[in-house]
């Protein structure tokens, strides 16, 4: 097991890590910027280190720095936790040319999954069902008209070099096709620095549904169970919760061992995400893999009793799979809600300030994982996440109840800081979602856009 | 009352107030027709002292030596009273005094240097960055030893600058 | 008065409401006409208004009418400018203002009382409890119906005390 | 189920009952002193109405205004939490005469229990196992004598009325007996009203072994496993944990079972504890029945994934047992740590002031049940419980390492304020404990007394 991981990155995340480092007996070291220099975060981890000014490309992206900053401390690994660093091949090479272990899958495998067309085409040579569409990059307007016109409307375009819910573009009719091809490539090319696109059948009411994976380096993988993460605003997730709900176990069964088969296949190792929409006749298509642990990794701990980033530790160690799917025991129903500073009144736009008072919701079955408190001053330089609530019950209804109840005694106050509190019991009242009838379409209705 | 005459009485009351009033005061007005006189205090809130206070037990230990942002007011209260400025690292990685192992150190204490002369590397990946004086002045002290990690930020040394271009 | 006379005058009350008030503070304001003194605290904890303005959709709905408990320093600002003094209920229960349903009440507004004289009673239990002025004077709001419930500490009445014995 | 429940409480067991009630869908009613007014813990009841001046004869221990406040808000049921008048027969009854559901057992079931000579009585004749002594009170130090000859050195004197580790007396030779019986009848008079004492055999090296008992109105009940309370400090317990590890199965299932068949005899209803005394050859002896939900019931609900506050609401209302004993399973491994502010300096004695910093620990498996806050300002007039930290693994020992890492990010600080968490650490850290080989001798060993 490692003595000692460097985790690269801040918040929730970089204090999740250190708890299961500091509960493993593995001392921890954390990174900050300056934007991050007075954050009580810093009290977690065994050591810190100043890697840079607050600008995320010169701080958490700044792959030199966390570098130098593993060999300065000795640390023998470095966690990438999610965002920044954790989805980039080129850094999981760098660490194991500095005699790093990257916590995550091998560079090539990451590398593979994270060019979409490649992914795709993978998992269809594996016999995962994909949506109608492109496999591969499409290299002209008249290919993609040509393939859009097979599919039929109303079509999603990607990027191939895309995640995240960036540079997606639907379109409902023949005559925007040629527009929003030319735009989404233009996007993609600015945003991703890769103009690469490709496009599938919209499904405009469907579920998202994902599998949380884990796999060694020997050949073993289990899956923890599926996640629902339909509750999205603008492709970013706001509710998630496991099991799926209102799918049959044959299909939930069907959709776990297909993911299982998909990763083995592909040398996957570590936790990732095998994502999934789901039509009203539960028919599965396979979207993507999230070869990195995910925001929502916490219901999957809550339903299963099993803590991912321990196992994920292990397993990058070099440590067999020290459960197998049979040890796996789905248990009740656990629900995320997403506490960010943003200002609903202002299409969500973050909000910075200072929080005078943070009172997180406690008592039984209820979890929340979260950098801030009393005093916390929420900066402009980084996402807008506040706060994880989870929570689990033995059914559905009572999560949903008890998720209702936790957010209503979270308090979150302070000049200027609004949150997105409001919208989540918007969404825990609403009919449609406590039948789990809901689909994606869910927070578009609510918000009537 | 002339309103000069009236501000002078206001501000008098209101520092009379202060002075006298017990507690963490957060705002005082004092008022007479259209002149007054308000002050605020700063809400109460998580300074990076108190956090420095508050460390329990198995507190993160800086891996190099304290870095500049651990007690930015201290410092900025040093410079300024001793008229002294830092020269900080620009990156994470390891300080070297001379341009290799055999040769004299770029610099030394008691040494004038002029803006923009190099003072020392800092290797990061590999990489030799060199690091030059903010400004013209007489290294007055040294704070990191030859091939020691330092961290984005750090100080390496003081200047005592010799006009007033650079000093900060 | 001048407006110096009088800011001084405003300065003197509002240090000596200081003075004599007791619990956490918020903010005292002492004004007459255009001249004003205000004086704030930070917040040092949670005050009951606080804990009202922070009450989400769900908030608790005080089971009988705003208790004393909820804005003491107005109350008591109130009584001091005013010169009144409220007489609270000792126990949770429900006050009936007449010894029975056919009865005259024990007071009404305009009513002289004397110290210790019954204003009401209190039943709890089933048990009666008479609820006496606590000071001489005039009764100039009666602050609950009849049969209405109250808590503990809830101001029922305010009198107009003639003497100073029982003012406070 | 009920509509509205008063709440005869404060503290973290009134959030806790409330919390449940919230999630029921009942509505609450707190009641509070003076000394509580300004408390946040107000926000999570749907009505709250000021019952008394700070002491605590005065509020929380007044039946009247308890009841008047019920009247008042048209509840029609009470919860007592634990303390105050949880264990009081008369308000039990004052309760039901006033057309209010106690929840709790019937009021000559709580007498007899509160009774430990009448429960010691009833449980022989269960065939329950006592410890060597005398089942009914002492009528003369003649009698104490001859009992404590036959029972042999050392024995322990206790009030019948007592309860809560108050007016104990261990005697280690005869030469100490008439004193010690004498002292401890004046005590028990002084303290509990009722002089009677009795005695039994000392065994100062023993297991706190309880057993978690929830039964309807129909005859039915069941436990939640077993839990272990041996590190106490002066019979205050500090942590508690659950299952009672280092007992066999076997063990583990006859003393499970005795206590359920021992409350069914007794016609035992609602949420109840059997604490037993369990020596180094697992021989256990019955102690005392704590008719009421208990501070530490936390652990009974991790380890099992039943909401206990829940179920006493649904049995007190009539609803038949909602759970069959099969459908308690007990998985993995749970802890709780009483974090109260108390200065280890001075003895332990309560500490009061303002916290200005109050950041409770978080992340996965890890519950806090507290009522405090950055800004909560700790008084003098109650108990000195400020959080109950709770964790859950897998196994005993990464519950202990979860739990050490919790306490270790506990932050509570302010002027004056000390806390029992680095007594807590040090218990955590005992190599004796960790093996799971203590007794209730571990904190008088660690404190050197």
């Amino acid at each position: 097991m490692f003595k000692k991981v460097l985790i690269a990155n801040r918040g929730e995340i970089a204090l999740r890590v250190a708890r299961a480092c500091r509960e493993l007996g593995i001392n921890s070291v954390g990174v900050y910027s300056t934007a991050d220099r007075d954050d009580l975060v810093l009290r977690h981890f065994d050591e810190v280190v100043h890697i840079g000014p607050p600008a995320g490309r010169r701080s958490y992206l700044n792959a030199a720095a966390i570098i130098e900053a593993a060999s300065q401390t000795g640390a023998d690994a470095v966690h990438p936790g999610y965002g920044f660093l954790s989805e980039d091949p080129d850094f999981a090479e760098v660490c194991v040319d500095n005699d790093l272990t990257f916590i995550g899958p091998r560079a090539e495998v990451m590398g593979a999954l994270g060019d979409k067309s490649t992914a795709r085409r993978l998992m269809l040579d594996q016999g995962l069902p994909l949506l109608p569409g492109s496999v591969e990059a499409l290299r002209t307007y008249a290919e993609a008209k040509s393939e859009a016109d097979a599919v039929g409307y109303p079509i999603i375009i990607k990027a191939v070099a895309g995640g995240g819910g960036k540079g997606m573009s639907v379109v409902h009719a023949p005559d925007d096709l040629e527009t929003a091809y030319r735009a989404a490539r233009a996007t993609a090319a600015a945003v991703f620095g890769d103009g690469r696109v490709y496009l599938e059948r919209y499904v405009a009411a469907a579920r998202h549904v994902e599998v949380q994976i884990l796999c060694d380096h020997y050949g073993n993988g289990i899956h923890l169970g599926t996640r629902d993460c339909s509750v999205q605003r603008r492709h970013q997730k706001l509710i998630e919760e496991g099991p799926a709900p209102a799918l049959s176990q044959a299909t939930l069964d069907d959709i776990t061992s297909t993911a299982v088969r998909g990763a083995l296949a592909i040398g996957f190792t570590g936790a990732g995400t095998f994502e999934f929409l789901v039509d009203e006749n539960e028919k599965f298509y396979f979207m993507e893999v999230n070869a990195r642990l995910q925001v929502e990794h916490t219901v999957s701990e809550m339903i299963t009793g099993i803590d991912l980033v321990h196992e994920q530790l292990h397993v990058a160690a070099g440590v067999p799979l020290r459960l197998s799917q049979q040890d796996v025991e789905v248990r009740g129903h656990a629900i995320e809600c997403r506490v960010n500073g943003e200002d609903p009144d202002r299409d969500f736009a973050p909000t910075a300030g200072l929080i005078e008072r943070f009172i997180p919701p406690g008592g039984p079955f209820t979890r929340v994982d979260t950098h801030a408190f009393s005093g916390y001053r929420l900066g402009p330089h980084y996402d807008s996440l506040l706060a994880k609530v989870i929570v689990w019950a033995p059914d559905r209804i009572g999560a949903l109840n008890r998720m209702e109840r936790a957010l209503g005694e979270f308090e979150v106050s302070g000049p200027g800081v609004r949150t997105t509190i409001p919208m989540l019991r918007r969404v825990l009242a609403d009919f449609e979602f406590r039948k789990a009838e809901h689909s994606t379409a869910i927070v578009p209705r609510l918000l009537g856009n | 009352m002339t309103d000069q005459r009236l501000l002078v009485e206001l501000r008098t009351h209101a520092l009379g107030l202060a002075d006298e009033l017990s507690g963490a005061l957060r705002r005082i007005v004092v008022r007479s027709g259209d002149t007054e006189i308000e002050v605020e205090w700063q809400q109460p809130t998580v300074r990076p002292d108190a956090i420095a206070a508050a460390l329990p037990a198995a507190a993160p230990q800086v891996a190099a030596i304290a870095p500049v942002a651990a007690e930015p007011i201290a410092d900025l209260i040093e410079s300024v009273d001793e008229n002294l400025a830092a020269i900080a690292s620009p990156m994470v990685g390891t300080f070297y005094r001379a341009p290799s192992p055999d040769a004299e150190p770029y610099v030394s204490v008691g040494d004038l240097v002029r803006k923009d002369q190099p003072i020392g590397v800092v290797e990061a990946m590999k990489l030799f960055n060199p690091i030059v004086a903010e400004c013209s002045g007489e290294v007055v002290e040294i704070l990191v030893k030859d091939a020691q990690p330092v961290e984005f930020g750090q100080q390496l040394m003081m200047v005592r600058p010799t006009d007033t271009d650079g000093a900060r």
